[in-house]
């Protein structure tokens, strides 16, 4: 679901052909019928934006028919915990959960913790939103407060717990309910329910698959958490054959969240520290908030190593080992609300490396515009790309909205080294660093942004020097001493150097470290990312490690290293049962060796080594000794995987379905329309389609939805460039069914454009069978689909297709909604220059859209959040 | 007749000219190894001859898939897949085999282009020169949007000056040092495709 | 949508002509015009499955040059045995021109053989090998052996006056007859093996026409060998040129009406459209030809030299005919499809 | 003597190599396809196939074949992946449009679109990517909607449901390349012999050895080979001759990610075919067929063979190929007739004629 696997990740798709070979049946859950489809058992259409409901409905049917792996649930979930008393359901206050102000469009959210718990810290409920979102929590999970006092009922009959609340929250997604919201006839979605649950038990697994057609929505953090319930539900989370996969679409988009490029973290999802933490104690306090269990409870180890390799000797326990020298962040500070800054003024300089956001960020003309209001920007790809050439061809120019004489912005476009001409890791879909090693040298101006870092560094650094400033000794005394190659002033710095820093080092050994649980709270060891501590285990770069595949046992241990620990499944306790088991000799992982008195397995064991299956913990203890013998998910503060979230998420405890920002129809089930947390902006530059309550909507009749083909790469800046992928997918088209065609008027191969409220996007037109009209809540539903692939560039060009797309998020990952929206299709090449804006005038008068259209974001209460440009 | 047209040898013109070697070989119809011309005979891959060949890693989606690229005289003259991977086995989608051309073809930038203010056209500038206005402009930005507390008098130490987009695609090591260096400069505007 | 459910077929039902084709990929055009106009069209037109109508084969790459060079092989074929004949017979004028009008010929050909190739400085490789299999090879082959013996009976023809007491010319003067007579034995195999050099292809509308086409190029070749004769030679010498051009021109005729009736579905581009049209004008130039060449031709020279044009033009058009007839059976798949999937189709019957 | 037609054990052999390797060639599965186009590309990076846009100024354009984008085999495509959606299914699978809202398929409308202008294309579309929209055609009047009120509206339930609404639906996809037959048409026709039977029995155009005389592309009864614009060589693919030679697969089988293309000895994987068509019948996948696979076919079989769901001709194959050469003997006998005819004609000419 949310995936097309076949087109977007077509090698790693080798492994469900080869399982389907063995006789696995493939389900591929889709709005439209894709490569995946086509190879399949069963294609099963569904409406964009619709799938927590059909989640919803699939646990509804395993809790209605007792198919629920009751056992792996009773042991390893907080199915048992029993919830306070004042929190009411989504079921009670029609679409929201107990706690929910209007004004701020945000929940209190204490009465969704667990009976006998505390609310955490300091929170008294008066903290402004932004202060207590999850994106603080980093490394150890959400505080709960003393989970390990949480009330249970083992039987989970009890009426307030998780178990009992889960099925009361989605009793209403009925087989019925889910064909009026998704638009899947009910016989495809009982089967759908039939194959899951007849494959998810102590002989079988079943596995999960999901991409950014899961993520890029305004309840996109919740689609997963309905997936990892309904996994957790059937036992199918740390046992071979199961699990949730997150399929990533860049080469090193784990590592950029492991070791982070993102406002929220530090390394290792360490928490950003905020305006509130005014000291390392606060910060941890803020970590450890009520949980006490697990490896997450070690966050100071892990925080001072970071600044022990940050600052280096000037980390000193006196000065909080550098602490107060970090950034406090306040608040957003996404992509999104950076590139709002710009247009507003606030942002002198922006570098974008190695990303295509005029092409390939949702509402590129927003990024455009921001882009066309910098001081400089720099640019470093391999190939020119359309965000560095914004002042000269982007669709602004043609409408008069950008005129290069008038656009002060300076450019600096950078060549960058390419994948071969550099060496250093990335970090796959799971979780695996690959070392490639360097076969040639980058020639001309190419450098690798190794290079462009530790030289800018170096000259700002120089530009500091001898500064007395306070904001200045950060830069001063940062540790930029890593090895370099060659002579003068321009050397190459070391990527592998950069590699032990990153695994650690026990500082009063020198040595490097053999793993996370080697770092130390008291400054003797440096890590810059402790979930990568073991990288360089025994001073061997074991991500360089290349044992063939035929040479070496079914986990490939010794390709590659996996955080963490090399550990190929996370999780793996619970692959075996509460005594240490395995569930069945088929589905054998992990196990208790009672001889050994040790755990073992086929894989890593992902729980403390000797801890016994029988263990209780002694009071007081913390972190890993804290976790019982069942304890299997052992980065949760109370060693429970999580069906109901008592903390951490800002827009329920449980996953709710609510219709997209953007749709053609009213919520069936609630009142409640959308994510009433959602992030909006309503602001002149960011307009939103209506949706029902609103009117208007009937302007936009249709549902968008983008996505990849397997001939381009994301915004094409590696592909529309080159020949050979050119020729295969040449132009831009949009695809509709024979029956939209027919109703307005689409000819195939004929042109059309598709219209928002925010951009006219002009397409080939390709009719196809692959879409259907679904009917959803009694009446016919069309969607369309285009790649969003093309730009302005490139041997190969085509409109923006982001730029159909406005900006509104997921309010605890500040992820934007692109994968759904509303459109209208018109046939003909659409209008040029001025009169393409006079369209969207007229197409935004005729659906009555202002800047509060779309920001009454509960439906239930009148307040509207709209932002002013200053 | 037979002998003595076998006694010509396949070195002379005449024991090369491939009718002669239909008469005299067992190719009598030219359809095979007479009609070989020279320079088909023992044919051999250009990645025989690789001066070196350097383990390497796919850098279009996430799978990871592992790459062989094979280098000669300095230029990378093939990249495919490395069977050895339990990855890919050695296989690799359309943009992965067409990670040669991306490397080497036409499009790739060689030289640093620079746009001044209100100009309509690039101009080249030299590296070197161009690290250096960078680092002044940073230097001058992060003061611009400097921030040393909010209004409530809480410690914010950051600037809002600078902004980074970038990193999905990039190497750990250099995400690394980015984040390492903004995060001691105070910028915080640092984000990523994981954010898209 | 009209017919069965195409799930309920048997899957390996082969095209009859019943099949709805047009519920299936690519078929289109039949199937949907039927549709579309209500009534099935009064000719049924053949029914048949591709992939969105595209070609199976690849057209020819060759251009007119190669029709164009089927008629100066044939002339010189044509021109060569004349020649011969003349010589042997003491027709010295008709000799004279045929010698001159087959190297002529000949040349022509060539020019236009090695001009169509994509690599034209790569000709001799064609001499290469000697391959039985190819008629391209094997021509080459006819045509060097054919080539060798009517060059050396023209060059004869064309030494100037002052030289022919030297003795290289003396000596050409005693091979020319031995070499021209080899030339009229090597040009059958000329005249013919054009035949061949086309329908061994894959081509529709060359191959199926493999038992006639040796049958229409020797008639034309003779044709235009005699016509040629006609035209340049004398009333008096050209009477076994007349014959000659008359039973070539008869049998030209005959066999490219038999080959055309003989044909099934790929007959269509024997008939219609354009090349229907050159090969309707072939056909009355060259039964005009014979008309003129029965009934004029041995009284006037004019009528003589108007009925060897006739069997030129009607020759040359012949092979502009076949040629592009074949272009176009490339063009449409179901020249290749339908009776390959009727073959397939009885072959499943039958077993 | 060697053989022109039917099975034949030893291709190599027959072409002169003695002490050969086994002969080798592609099982292409096309039920395990995912169409992704790899092994064009890895096609064209080995070999340094030009692509369509450096070979001739046209440009790029869709092809509106479905996901199909390249047309069909030839000079500059060696790989040609084949995109084919039908309104019917494949065996057990299930394609998911039952019970919705749907009208007639439109599959007859867009292959429609795409036909006609195929045949106005110069070589008929028998070439490379050919355009068969030419710009600035006006819309078909029957694909306009009858009435048009400019605000489009929902349809009711059930407007556009019953007998004529879709619900089957499969999309085939297939990769096709040359077949390298045990009797090969281009091999047999070429005069030069730039074509020639390599040790491993497949079929190879001598890029040093070709002069251009087309006479191959007429001679393949596939309609594969083609003669390269600007380049004026015949090119096909050459099961990557060189790479044979150092024990590599060739890049298409190597890049394939579900491994549909398979390398190997044509005997085994004749086997491997056998006994995954088998599977495929026992799974209920009946219109299953191996295509090429068979030594009494009318080219001796394929070097190169497929797998395929669905008659040869949807996939632009011919259903009964067979190799000219299979005629030649009569077709000489013909021409000699004719010859020994001509002859006649001639000496009776002049025979009647006299001397004078």
């Amino acid at each position: 679901m949310g995936s097309n696997m076949a087109e977007a990740h077509p090698v790693g798709f080798q492994w469900v052909m080869e399982a389907k070979g063995r006789g696995a049946r493939v389900i591929h859950i889709d709005p439209r019928f894709t490569r995946t489809s086509a190879v399949a058992d069963t294609y099963v259409p569904i409406r964009a934006g619709s799938d927590i409901a059909f989640l919803g409905g699939v646990i509804r049917y395993v809790l209605d028919n007792d198919l629920d792996f009751r056992e792996y649930v009773a042991a390893y979930t907080n199915g048992s915990f029993l919830v306070r008393e004042d929190f009411a359901d989504t079921e009670d206050l029609d679409g929201l959960f107990s706690g929910y102000d209007p004004g701020t469009g945000t929940y209190e959210r204490d009465s969704w913790l667990y009976e006998g718990t505390e609310p955490s810290g300091d929170d008294d409920g008066a903290r402004a939103k932004t202060l207590s979102e999850p994106f603080q929590a980093g490394a150890s999970g959400a505080g709960v407060g003393g989970a390990d006092r949480a009330e249970r009922d083992p039987t989970l009959q009890h009426p307030r717990c998780v178990f009992q609340i889960l099925k009361r929250h989605f009793a209403r997604y009925t087989p019925e309910m889910v064909e009026r919201v998704c638009g899947t006839p009910r016989e495809q979605f009982l089967d759908v329910c039939r194959a899951w649950t007849d494959h998810s038990n102590r002989d079988r697994t079943t596995a999960l698959v999901y991409s950014v057609g899961w993520t890029q929505h305004s309840v996109g953090a919740q689609y997963i958490r309905a997936g990892a319930i309904l996994q957790l539900l059937l036992g199918n989370i740390g046992r071979p054959g199961g699990g949730v996969f997150a399929l990533r679409g860049h080469a090193s988009i784990q590592g950029s969240t492991d070791i982070p490029t993102l406002f929220n973290l530090l390394p290792g999802y360490l928490a950003m520290p905020s305006v509130e933490h005014t000291d390392l104690d606060t910060w941890l306090a803020d970590q450890r908030t009520g949980g006490h269990k697990g490896y997450g409870y070690d966050v100071d180890a892990y925080m001072v190593s970071l600044l022990k390799e940050y600052f280096g000797d000037a980390a000193t326990p006196e000065n909080d080992f550098g602490f107060d020298w970090l950034p406090r962040i306040s608040g957003d500070h996404g992509t999104y609300r950076t590139v709002m800054d710009m247009i507003d003024g606030k942002v002198s300089g922006y570098f974008v490396l190695g990303q295509n956001p005029a092409v390939g960020s949702a509402h590129g003309k927003l990024q455009r515009l921001g882009m066309a209001n910098l001081d400089w920007l720099v640019v470093r790809d391999l190939n020119e790309i359309e965000t560095a050439t914004f002042w000269r061809d982007s669709p602004e120019i043609e409408t008069g909205e950008i005129v290069p004489e008038r656009c002060r912005t300076e450019v600096f476009l950078m060549p960058a080294a390419s994948h071969v001409e550099k060496e250093g890791t990335f970090t796959q879909t799971q979780r695996m660093l690959q070392w490639r090693t360097k076969a040639v040298e980058p020639s001309g101006d190419r450098r690798s942004e190794l290079w462009f870092a530790y030289h800018l560094g170096r000259l700002v650094r120089a530009r500091l020097a001898g500064s007395t400033q306070e904001r200045d000794q950060p830069m001063l005394n940062l540790a930029w001493d890593y090895a370099t190659e060659g002579e003068g002033e321009w050397v190459e710095p070391s990527a592998d150097d950069v590699l032990r820093r990153i695994n650690g080092h026990d500082l009063t050994t020198g040595e490097l470290l053999p793993d996370y649980l080697g770092l130390k709270a008291d400054g003797s060891t440096s890590c810059g990312c402790w979930i990568y501590s073991g990288v360089y285990a025994e001073g061997v770069n074991q991500a360089a490690r290349r044992k063939p595949h035929t040479e070496q046992g079914p986990y490939d241990a010794e390709w590659g290293w996996t955080w963490p620990s090399n550990r190929r499944v996370l999780y793996n306790r619970a692959s075996a049962d509460p005594e240490g088991r395995p569930w069945s000799e088929r589905k054998k992982l992990v196990w208790w060796d009672a001889d050994e008195r040790a755990w073992t397995g086929h894989d890593i064991p992902d729980f403390p080594r000797t801890t016994p299956p029988g263990h209780q913990p002694p009071d007081g203890a913390t972190g890993p000794e804290a976790l019982s013998g069942d304890d299997a998910f052992i980065m949760q503060p109370d060693g429970k995987a999580w069906l109901f979230a008592p903390h951490g998420l800002l827009d329920g405890p449980l996953p709710t379905h609510y219709e997209p920002h953007e749709s053609p129809v009213r919520n069936p089930l609630y009142r409640q329309q959308g994510n009433p947390t959602r992030k909006v902006y309503g602001r002149p530059d960011n307009p939103s389609n209506p949706a029902p309550p609103e009117s208007g909507s009937d302007v936009f009749p249709y549902v968008l939805t983008a996505a990849r083909l397997t001939e381009h790469h994301t915004a094409g800046g590696m592909s529309r460039q080159l020949p050979y992928l050119s020729e295969l997918q040449p132009a831009l088209f949009v695809e509709v069914s024979p029956e939209l065609a027919r109703e307005r008027g689409l000819t195939h191969l004929g042109d059309a454009h598709v219209v928002t409220s925010r951009a006219a996007v002009q397409a080939r037109v390709v009719v196809t069978d692959r879409l259907a009209p679904l009917r959803v809540d009694g009446r016919v539903v069309h969607q369309v689909w285009l790649p969003y692939h093309f730009g302005h560039t490139g041997l190969v060009s085509g409109d923006v297709v982001n730029d159909l797309f406005g900006v509104v998020e997921d309010s605890n990952v500040f992820i934007q909604e692109s994968k759904v929206a509303t459109c209208d299709v018109r046939p003909g090449p659409r209008p040029r220059g001025p009169a393409l804006r006079a369209l969207l005038d007229e197409v935004r008068a005729a659906a009555g859209i202002t800047v509060a259209t779309g920001t009454r974001i509960a439906t239930a209460h009148d307040v509207r959040h709209t932002e002013e440009t200053s | 007749m037979r002998t003595w047209l076998g006694s010509i040898g396949a070195s002379t013109p005449l024991g090369s000219w491939p009718v002669y070697r239909q008469l005299t070989g067992t190719d009598r119809l030219g359809r095979g190894a007479a009609a070989q011309s020279p320079q088909h005979v023992g044919l051999r891959p250009r990645t025989a001859s690789a001066d070196r060949v350097a383990g390497s890693v796919c850098p279009y989606c996430a799978v990871g898939c592992a790459q062989k690229v094979y280098v000669r005289d300095e230029q990378v003259v093939q990249i495919e897949g490395d069977p050895d991977s339990p990855i890919s086995r050695g296989r690799l989608c359309p943009k992965g085999s067409a990670s040669l051309q991306l490397v080497t073809g036409p499009q790739r930038l060689d030289k640093v282009r620079y746009r001044a203010p209100y100009a309509t056209e690039w101009t080249e500038l030299d590296l070197h020169e161009a690290m250096e206005m960078i680092a002044d402009r940073v230097v001058a930005a992060r003061e611009r949007g400097w921030q040393e507390r909010d209004a409530q008098g809480r410690r914010l130490n950051r600037t809002v000056g600078l902004a980074a987009l970038g990193g999905a695609t990039l190497d750990n090591e250099e995400n690394y040092l980015l984040k390492k260096l903004f995060t001691a400069m105070g910028a915080i505007q640092i984000e990523n495709q994981a954010r898209i | 949508m009209t017919g069965p459910d195409p799930a309920e077929l048997p899957s390996d039902a082969g095209g009859s002509a019943a099949r709805s084709a047009e519920m299936f990929q690519g078929v289109g055009r039949r199937g949907r015009h039927r549709r579309r106009g209500g009534e099935p069209t009064v000719v049924p037109e053949a029914e048949f499955r591709s992939y969105y109508g595209r070609p199976v084969l690849k057209a020819p790459v060759w251009e007119w040059k190669i029709a164009a060079y089927l008629f100066c092989g044939g002339l010189a074929a044509g021109s060569s045995v004349v020649a011969a004949g003349a010589d042997l017979t003491g027709r010295p004028a008709l000799r004279r021109s045929s010698r001159l009008g087959a190297l002529g010929a000949l040349l022509a050909s060539m020019y236009f053989l090695v001009s169509d190739l994509g690599r034209p400085a790569r000709f001799h490789h064609m001499l290469r090998v000697l391959k039985p299999t190819s008629p391209m090879s094997v021509g080459t082959w006819i045509l060097s052996a054919f080539g060798a013996g009517a060059g050396a009976a023209a060059v004869e023809e064309m030494v100037p006056r002052r030289w022919r007491r030297t003795w290289p010319a003396r000596l050409l003067r005693r091979l020319a007859r031995p070499l021209g007579i080899s030339a009229a034995a090597t040009a059958p195999g000329v005249a013919s093996y054009t035949a061949v050099l086309l329908s061994h292809t894959a081509v529709p509308g060359w191959n199926q026409v493999r038992d006639e086409l040796p049958f229409v190029f020797v008639g034309s070749a003779a044709a235009s060998g005699g016509g040629f004769g006609m035209l340049c030679a004398p009333v008096a010498e050209a009477g076994p040129a007349r014959a000659f051009a008359a039973v070539g021109a008869a049998g030209e005729l005959l066999a490219s009406r038999v080959m055309e009736h003989r044909l099934g579905l790929v007959g269509e581009v024997y008939r219609e459209g354009h090349v229907g049209r050159l090969r309707k004008a072939s056909e009355a130039l060259t039964a005009a030809g014979l008309a003129g060449t029965l009934l004029v031709a041995h009284r006037s020279r004019v009528g003589a030299a108007a009925s060897g044009l006739a069997l030129l033009a009607g020759s040359a058009l012949q092979r502009f005919g076949v040629f592009e007839a074949g272009v176009a059976s490339t063009k449409d798949p179901k020249y290749v499809v339908v009776p390959q999937r009727q073959r397939v189709d009885a072959r499943n019957t039958a077993s | 003597m060697s053989r022109l037609y039917g099975p034949l054990d030893d291709v190599a052999g027959d072409a002169g190599h003695v002490e050969h390797p086994p002969r080798v060639g592609f099982f292409t599965d096309t039920s395990v396809c995912i169409g992704c186009k790899a092994c064009e590309v890895a096609c064209k990076e080995w070999n340094a196939v030009p692509s369509r846009n450096e070979n001739d100024g046209a440009g790029l354009d869709l092809l509106g074949m479905s996901f199909d984008n390249t047309g069909m085999l030839g000079a500059d495509s060696w790989r040609h992946v084949a995109f084919v959606e039908q309104p019917r299914r494949t065996g057990h699978q299930e394609p998911g449009f039952a019970g919705l809202p749907t009208g007639p398929s439109g599959i007859p409308e867009t292959a429609g679109a795409v036909e006609p202008r195929l045949q106005e294309a110069p070589r008929g579309g028998s070439e490379l990517g050919t355009n068969p929209l030419p710009t600035g055609a006006p819309e078909p009047q029957e694909l306009r909607p009858t009435e048009n009120l400019g605000m489009p509206g929902f349809s009711r339930p059930g407007d556009l449901t019953g007998a004529e609404s879709r619900t089957d639906f499969r999309w085939l996809m297939a990769s096709d390349v040359c077949k390298h037959c045990t009797h090969a048409g281009c091999l047999d026709v070429c005069p030069t012999g730039a074509l020639f039977r390599t040790e491993f029995g497949t079929v190879v155009v001598q890029q040093d050895i070709c002069n251009g005389c087309g006479y191959c592309v007429s001679g393949c009864p596939y309609g594969v080979i083609d003669r390269r614009q600007h380049d004026g060589r015949a090119n096909k693919c050459t099961l990557c001759y060189d790479r044979l030679g150092d024990g590599l697969e060739p890049a298409c089988a190597k890049a394939c990610p579900t491994d549909s293309i398979q390398f190997g000895e044509l005997d085994e994987l004749r086997e491997r075919a056998d006994r995954r068509l088998a599977q495929l019948h026992d799974l209920g996948v009946s219109e299953a067929r191996l295509y090429g696979r068979d030594p009494d076919d009318g080219v001796g079989g394929d070097g190169a063979f497929f797998l395929l769901l669905d008659e040869p001709e949807v996939y632009g194959l011919p259903p009964d190929p067979h190799v000219p050469t299979r005629d030649a003997p009569a077709m000489w006998k013909r021409a000699g007739q004719a010859a020994a005819a001509f002859l006649l004609a001639g000496l009776a000419a002049f025979v009647a004629g006299g001397r004078r």
